[in-house]
């Protein structure tokens, strides 16, 4: 076996050489990763530890990559083999000592890595105490956001600036993920459960909330709105909002309709989009799974809404779960209800 | 023995006859069945199901796979080592007992398979060009991601059981595998199972990903369930034929050969079976449970039933975790197998890049839930998922500094298989170097189901498994076929797909970290993505053109290729002693190792010897 | 270590093959672990009512059967043909009356139906999927038995015996696990 | 051979799991903040004239704003007011005390008369409890094992048990 030392000293110049490369392609690398550049801008107190974390990461990687490709592609040009060169290259079998280092130092690298890592996890999850709660609930494809301090249900998130959010995050059908790539973090919202998502915004504007979890169909379209607010307008807002309650029941019965997701698997206009529409329903002579006809009236709409899986329309798949509708009042559904009758 | 030919004489023509038979043959049973109980006669998805399993048995039964074990059952003694039934091209076609053949059939079938899956991945990265819906509506869109997914994967556990079938009997000097109708078995259940997956495609699709997460699985349409049934079948052929690597590699190797006197490559298949054998059965597990809820109705994952849909999770990625270790682990395996070829120098510690294979493969065992940190598992469960998660990385890392100190101060030369050896060490570095981010939790909740992880997986996939193997296809086709390749085409092939391959997954990375979902059909026009997503895509096309140029290279090369020299790439490994193609039973003695596998440069020294007959040293310069 | 000629005898061909078993069943075994782990995740530290000396009767039964099996192996080991036909013929029997005791009355008089609810949907995988490795078993025995009654194996030459014997044992043992799991621990709920 | 394995396998665990154990508490230090702690009682005191700061929709004084506490902890609330007050299910009359006990790790909004909202925040912490500790040694060590077994076979190989029995005659 050859002494590694001696093997290194022979090849003084090499090991300047390439060290030399691998440092230009470290700076170069660095250069590109640049963070700012390589991540949306961020808009919550949340984003911070997370952006310094990718910056340290990006730091890291860049010098990863120039070692190894650095000596790779020094290797190449200067130890190809000449034309008509048969003869083996120096025999180097290994050295038990540069095998340690190179596994030691990556595994202080990975324990560092990983501490800082929780140090982040722990800034993102961090608890205010006066957070604002926001139930979040994702349904196929769309995202119902409730207040119960006010009282109001909206289909967009509007939050104040600068004031942690608690969102509670659920599901009524199937995995769907709440996520603002200018807030960074991210969190499924599954079925059977709550989870939480704490948001601190820190710049005003609007963003765009996206469904990151495959969902079915329209997955791609399971956008929603998040509009960032300073304190006064939110509080403008709220009252608004609560104000706004309208004391026509169609009009209710169509917010609702709206907020609840209905909207989004059955039309208005006669098209089928995932259930029956709801267009010209009122009235009509619906044929049920199992062959049995019905008469469309308040009770069997009631029914319908109530609790989906007890009648199914001929034709259509059991979809809606009945927990789609659990979140309304006997009164609200009788508002839908309303709604739907005047859709002639 | 070697019959007349027809189109009968065939297993796989008469495997599918007998599946066309089978199949409904069990749909009548389910419904018999169902109107003896008094249930609605039809219904599509029992009889599907069981259509299939039936149809699948039916398959194994026509090819021949299973008649040795119905005469064994019925007392019968079989031969060790039957003379082939069938010879020339029709024993590509039948069952047989020769490992050869089979690794060939399992790599014929791979690159179809890698063809119509590609094929899906150009048809949707067409309609990503803009945004909007052009050809395709959202239900076809998923569906294609989705079965992209699942037949590339299929594709990649196809060639790996492709290399280390044909590879591992020759590197220990034995002369088959140590179950040669297990193996076989092992590969034509494949055959039903790749019918299966793209039949989903014309029973309704479905719309879940590969990773099938319920409920959205419980509720996707009929197709659903032909993939279920596909990646069982599948999972199946996984575990036996990695059950047949450990026993032939614990029990066949030639005398001398210790395990650290194994080709490196036998290492990689090794700890790649280990995981394939024990993990693969939780992913069938998982996929029998979502079955059965959607037959039965039993409530496994269904919150209002007491069910949870996280235990899903689990189940699934402790197999689908330690399986993209099996994805890379044997491509790893090929490259420190060719690297010191190509070097002329020893493989730089050696023992501690063997060792390395182990160290990832059960290491891999324990990170399964960095799939889902943002899933909402308990908070403080995440952190030692990460850093186990990250510990992956220092076997890893061990293997790529090996490398480059095998290349320094070699004397390298640039082959076509060299060349892929280098794109396939610099890819899987972008795409190793592309985890830790995904590791790390707090990074990981910017990241989770974006297209960085679409990069990420590419870029691990492609330089872990696609570059490695196309390395192999072309190192080892001299001694497959007995002819050489074209040089020129092969160069080509190179250095169309590596360039393009980084654009694709650079393009994919930049576009993920900029806010770009994964899965998404359509996406909103002012993001900006619309330019990143066509250069994608062209990069897509420009890697399957690149993959039609080998494949009439390969062609081409197997009928009017030039007759190989014995040992073109003096390599000093075992199989390269035999004549090319190989003969029936490899080794016409056994042999006996007697020295280091790569002492490459060390005057004099000697790998293998096969007593009685000359010594083989390095070939003549 | 072994050389061609070696690697055809018996004996290497012999410790082949149980290597060969013992990996299929380490991977069987990583399925029930799944189910367990199923088990324990869904229920957790409680349990359904179940009917207890029903549970206690068809695990006497199958360790029992192995009991006979073993000594089956025995004979056969010894070259005691009618023993091992005895006791292989009391093993199926002891078989087919778990499987008669869990799927013909166990899961008629479940407090749960399948679709129910997660007890109904854990207890009937669980007891499935046991129930179908039983099943093979049977049939493998039977197999076994019959090959022996046209006297196919000797005193040297009885893998098959050996094969179905351990795997019989090895459906033993995951019972010893899964009746626990089942039917002892945690609360009732 | 194999009990030179088993011997090396315990030896190894031993110091995985105090490796994981050292990783695992720096970073269970960072992430639990305040709650690595044992769980105990803490009081909640009204102080006499809350409930008339309330009805001038003052927010009220010396009630803290955190409430963060820790499986197993006890909220003692001590109303030294004139008037009852109450905390979700607890009832506290006039010059008394009541207790509540934290035993699930959640986030509750409580209704309160104390607070102008009616609402009080109490976040229960999972507490760095042997159960999460246990969890982290559970989760971490198998790899760690698995890493350090496989290196040790190149650093220090196990001995052949020929090459053994051979050194022992030597030795004689
Ligand atoms: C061939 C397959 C393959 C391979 C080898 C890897 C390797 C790794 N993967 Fe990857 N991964 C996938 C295939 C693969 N992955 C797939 C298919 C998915 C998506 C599944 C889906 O959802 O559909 C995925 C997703 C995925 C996730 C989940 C992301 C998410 O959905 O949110 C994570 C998170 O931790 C992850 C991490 C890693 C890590 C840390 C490695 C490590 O093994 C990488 C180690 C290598 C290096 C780090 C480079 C070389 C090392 C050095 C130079 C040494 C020094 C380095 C350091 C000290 C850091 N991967
Ligand atoms: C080995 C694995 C592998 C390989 C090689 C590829 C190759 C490619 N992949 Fe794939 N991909 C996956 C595995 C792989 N993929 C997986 C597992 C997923 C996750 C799925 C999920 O989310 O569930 C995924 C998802 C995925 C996505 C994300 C989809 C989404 O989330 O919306 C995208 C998007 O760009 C993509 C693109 C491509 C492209 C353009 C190629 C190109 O490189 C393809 C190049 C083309 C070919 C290789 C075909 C060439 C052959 C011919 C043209 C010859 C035809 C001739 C005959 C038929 C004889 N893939
Ligand atoms: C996931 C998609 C989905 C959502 C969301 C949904 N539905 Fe449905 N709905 C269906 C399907 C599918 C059917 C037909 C099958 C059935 O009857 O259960 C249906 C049936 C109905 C019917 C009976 C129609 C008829 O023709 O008899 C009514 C009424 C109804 N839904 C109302 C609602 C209301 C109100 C909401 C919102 C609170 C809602 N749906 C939300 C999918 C959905
Ligand atoms: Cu909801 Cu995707
Ligand atoms: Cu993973």
């Amino acid at each position: 076996m050859n002494d590694g030392k001696a093997v290194m000293r022979a090849n003084l110049k090499h090991f300047i050489g390439a060290g030399a490369f691998v440092v230009v392609l470290t700076v170069i690398g660095v250069l590109i990763l640049n963070t700012d550049r390589l991540l949306p801008p961020a808009a919550a107190a949340q984003a911070a530890s997370i952006d310094f974390l990718f910056s340290v990461e990006f730091k890291l990687i860049a010098f990863l990559f120039a070692l190894i490709i650095g000596v790779m592609v020094y290797s190449i040009i200067f130890f190809r083999r000449k034309a008509g060169d048969t003869d083996d290259a120096v025999y180097m079998p290994g050295n038990a000592r540069l095998e340690l280092a190179w596994t030691l130092i990556p595994l202080g690298i990975v324990i560092v890595l990983a501490l800082l890592g929780s140090r982040a996890l722990a800034q993102t999850t961090r608890i205010d105490p006066q957070a604002m709660e926001v139930k979040v609930i994702g349904q196929q494809w769309t995202w119902r956001f409730e207040y119960p301090a006010y009282d109001i249900i909206s289909t967009e998130l509007v939050l104040p600036v600068n004031k942690q959010a608690l969102l509670r995050l659920s599901s009524v059908d199937v995995i769907h993920a709440f996520w603002v790539p200018e807030f960074r973090v991210k969190q499924d919202a599954i079925p059977g459960g709550e989870r939480l998502l704490r948001i601190t915004p820190t710049q005003l504007g609007t963003y765009t909330i996206m469904c990151a979890e495959l969902c079915g169909r329209d997955h791609a379209y399971m956008n929603a709105a998040v509009i960032v607010k300073s304190a006064q307008e939110f509080d403008a807002w709220v009252i608004e909002q609560t104000e706004a309650v309208s004391d026509d029941p169609l009009v209710r019965g169509q917010q609702l309709a709206q907020q609840y997701g209905c909207l989004g698997c059955h039309s208005t206009d006669g098209t089928v989009i995932i259930g029956p529409s709801f267009y010209q329903l009122f009235g009509k002579t619906e044929s049920l799974e199992g062959g049995a006809t019905v008469q469309v009236d308040d009770a069997y709409l009631f029914e319908a809404i109530r609790d989906p899986g007890k009648t199914i329309v001929q034709g259509f798949p059991n979809l809606m779960q009945p927990t789609t509708s659990a979140g309304l009042t006997d009164e609200q559904i009788n508002d839908i209800i309303a709604y739907i009758k005047s859709l002639k | 023995m070697s019959k007349k030919t027809n189109f009968l004489s065939l297993g796989l023509v008469r495997g599918v006859f007998a599946m066309l038979v089978g199949m409904p043959l069990g749909m009548g049973l389910v419904t018999l069945i169902r109107l003896a109980v008094g249930l609605p006669a039809w219904n599509a998805e029992p009889a599907w199901v069981v259509g299939g399993l039936v149809g699948a048995v039916a398959f194994m039964i026509g090819v021949g796979s299973l008649s040795d074990w119905f005469k064994l059952a019925a007392g019968g003694e079989l031969p060790e080592h039957p003379a082939g039934a069938v010879n020339g091209w029709a024993r590509y076609f039948n069952f047989t007992l020769d490992h050869k053949v089979i690794g060939v059939q399992y790599g014929v079938l791979s690159l179809l398979m890698f063809s119509i899956a590609g094929l899906f991945a150009l048809i949707f990265r067409t309609e990503l060009v803009q945004t909007g819906l052009q050809y395709l509506n959202a239900d076809e869109f998923n569906t294609l991601i989705s079965l992209h997914g699942i037949v590339m994967i299929m594709a990649i556990l196809l060639g790996v059981a492709a290399m280390s079938n044909y590879l591992t009997p020759l590197m220990i000097g034995a002369n088959d595998m140590a179950f040669p109708r297990l193996n076989s078995f092992a590969f034509w259940i494949n055959v039903p199972s790749g019918i299966f997956l793209l039949s989903s495609l014309f029973l309704g699709g479905f719309d879940t990903g590969w990773t099938g997460y319920p409920p959205l699985s419980v509720r996707a349409p009929l197709g659903i369930q032909m993939f279920f049934l596909g990646v069982y079948l599948f999972g199946l052929s996984s575990i036996l034929g990695a059950l047949n690597i450990i026993v032939t590699v614990v029990r066949l190797r030639a005398p001398g050969m210790t395990f650290f006197r194994m080709p490196i490559f036998v290492w990689s298949a090794f700890a790649t079976a280990l995981i394939s054998a024990t993990a693969t059965q939780l992913i069938a597990l998982s996929f029998q449970m979502v079955m059965f809820q959607r037959l039965f109705g039993m409530g496994f994952f269904d919150p209002a039933r007491g069910g949870n849909v996280l235990l899903f999770q689990h189940l699934f990625w402790f197999y689908s975790h330690p399986a993209v270790y099996v994805f890379v682990l044997t491509g790893l395996g090929t490259i420190s197998e060719l690297l010191p070829v190509f070097v002329r120098k020893p493989l730089f510690g050696y023992r501690w890049v063997a060792v390395s294979s182990l160290g990832i493969a059960l290491i891999g065992f324990f990170v399964w839930a960095h799939h889902m940190f943002t899933s909402g598992m308990s908070e403080f469960l995440r952190v030692p998922f990460m850093y186990s998660t990250l510990l992956v990385a220092v076997p890893t890392g061990v293997k790529f500094f090996s490398w480059v100190a095998t290349m320094w101060r070699g004397k390298m030369s640039f082959e076509t298989p060299m060349l892929f050896v280098l794109g396939a060490i610099s890819i899987f570095l972008v795409g190793g170097l592309s985890g830790p981010p995904n590791a790390v939790v707090a990074t990981d909740l910017h990241l989770h189901d974006t297209y960085f992880i679409v990069g990420h997986f590419h870029a691990t996939m492609f330089g872990g498994f696609v570059f490695p193997f196309m390395a192999a296809v072309y190192f080892w086709f001299p001694k497959v076929t007995g002819r050489m390749f074209n040089e020129r085409l092969g160069k080509l092939h190179f250095w169309l797909m590596f360039p393009a391959f980084f654009v694709q997954s650079f393009g994919q990375m930049f576009i993920g970290l900029f806010g770009m979902r994964r899965r998404i059909a359509d996406y909103d026009p002012a993001l900006g993505f619309e330019q990143p997503n066509w250069l994608i895509t062209i990069a897509g096309m420009v890697i399957a053109l690149s993959v039609l140029i080998f494949f009439i290279n390969l062609v081409y090369s197997t009928k009017r290729g030039p007759v190989a020299v014995a040992n073109p790439w003096r390599s000093r490994s075992p199989e390269w002693l035999l004549p090319s193609p190989i003969p029936e039973h490899n080794y016409p003695q056994p042999l006996e190792i007697v020295g280091e596998p790569y002492d490459y440069g060390l005057v004099g020294s000697v790998f293998v010897r096969i007593p009685s007959t000359a010594v083989i040293e390095e070939p003549v310069k | 270590m072994t050389s061609n000629t070696v690697s055809e005898s018996y004996a290497h061909r012999l410790a082949t093959n149980r290597l060969g078993l013992w990996l299929f069943l380490l991977s069987d075994a990583f399925m029930f672990g799944g189910l367990f782990i199923t088990r324990v995740y869904l229920w957790g530290d409680t349990r359904p009512e179940l009917n207890q000396t029903l549970g206690l009767i068809v695990t006497s039964m199958l360790l029992i059967s192995s009991f006979f099996m073993n000594r089956a192996e025995t004979a056969m080991a010894h070259g005691d043909r009618k023993g091992f036909l005895r006791g292989t013929l009391v093993t199926i029997v002891l078989g087919i009356a778990f499987l008669a005791g869990v799927i013909g009355v166990e899961w008629q008089i479940a407090p749960f139906g399948v679709s129910e609810d997660a007890y109904g949907a854990v207890f009937f995988m669980m007891t499935g999927m046991h129930a179908f490795h039983v099943l093979t078993g049977v049939i493998f025995l039977l197999i076994v038995w019959n090959n022996a009654r046209r006297g196919r194996y000797s005193v040297e030459k009885h893998w098959a015996v050996e094969a179905a014997a351990v795997y019989w044992h090895f459906v033993d043992v995951v019972w010893i696990f899964f009746y626990p799991a089942l039917y002892l621990i945690g609360k009732v709920g | 051979m194999l009990a030179q394995f088993l011997r090396r396998f315990l030896f190894l665990t031993a110091i995985s799991l105090m490796v994981v154990w050292v990783v695992s508490e720096l970073a269970y230090r960072l992430i639990q903040g305040d709650t690595a702690r044992p769980p105990k009682t803490i009081e909640l005191v009204i102080p006499l004239g809350t409930a008339e700061r309330i009805a001038a929709g003052e927010p009220p004084l010396e009630i803290p704003s955190e409430m963060i506490f820790v499986v197993g902890d006890t909220l003692l609330v001590v109303n030294q007011d004139r008037v009852e007050h109450t905390l979700g299910p607890v009832w506290v009359p006039a010059g008394s005390s009541a207790s509540l006990r934290l035993d699930t790790a959640n986030d509750y909004v409580y209704t309160c008369s104390f607070q102008p909202s009616q609402l009080q925040n109490i976040t229960v912490k999972q507490s760095a409890n042997w159960k999460s500790r246990l969890a982290a040694l559970w989760y971490g060590t198998p790899p760690t094992v698995m890493f350090l077994l496989v290196y040790s076979l190149v650093m220090f190989p196990l001995k052949k048990k020929e090459a053994l029995s051979s050194k022992r005659k030597t030795q004689t």
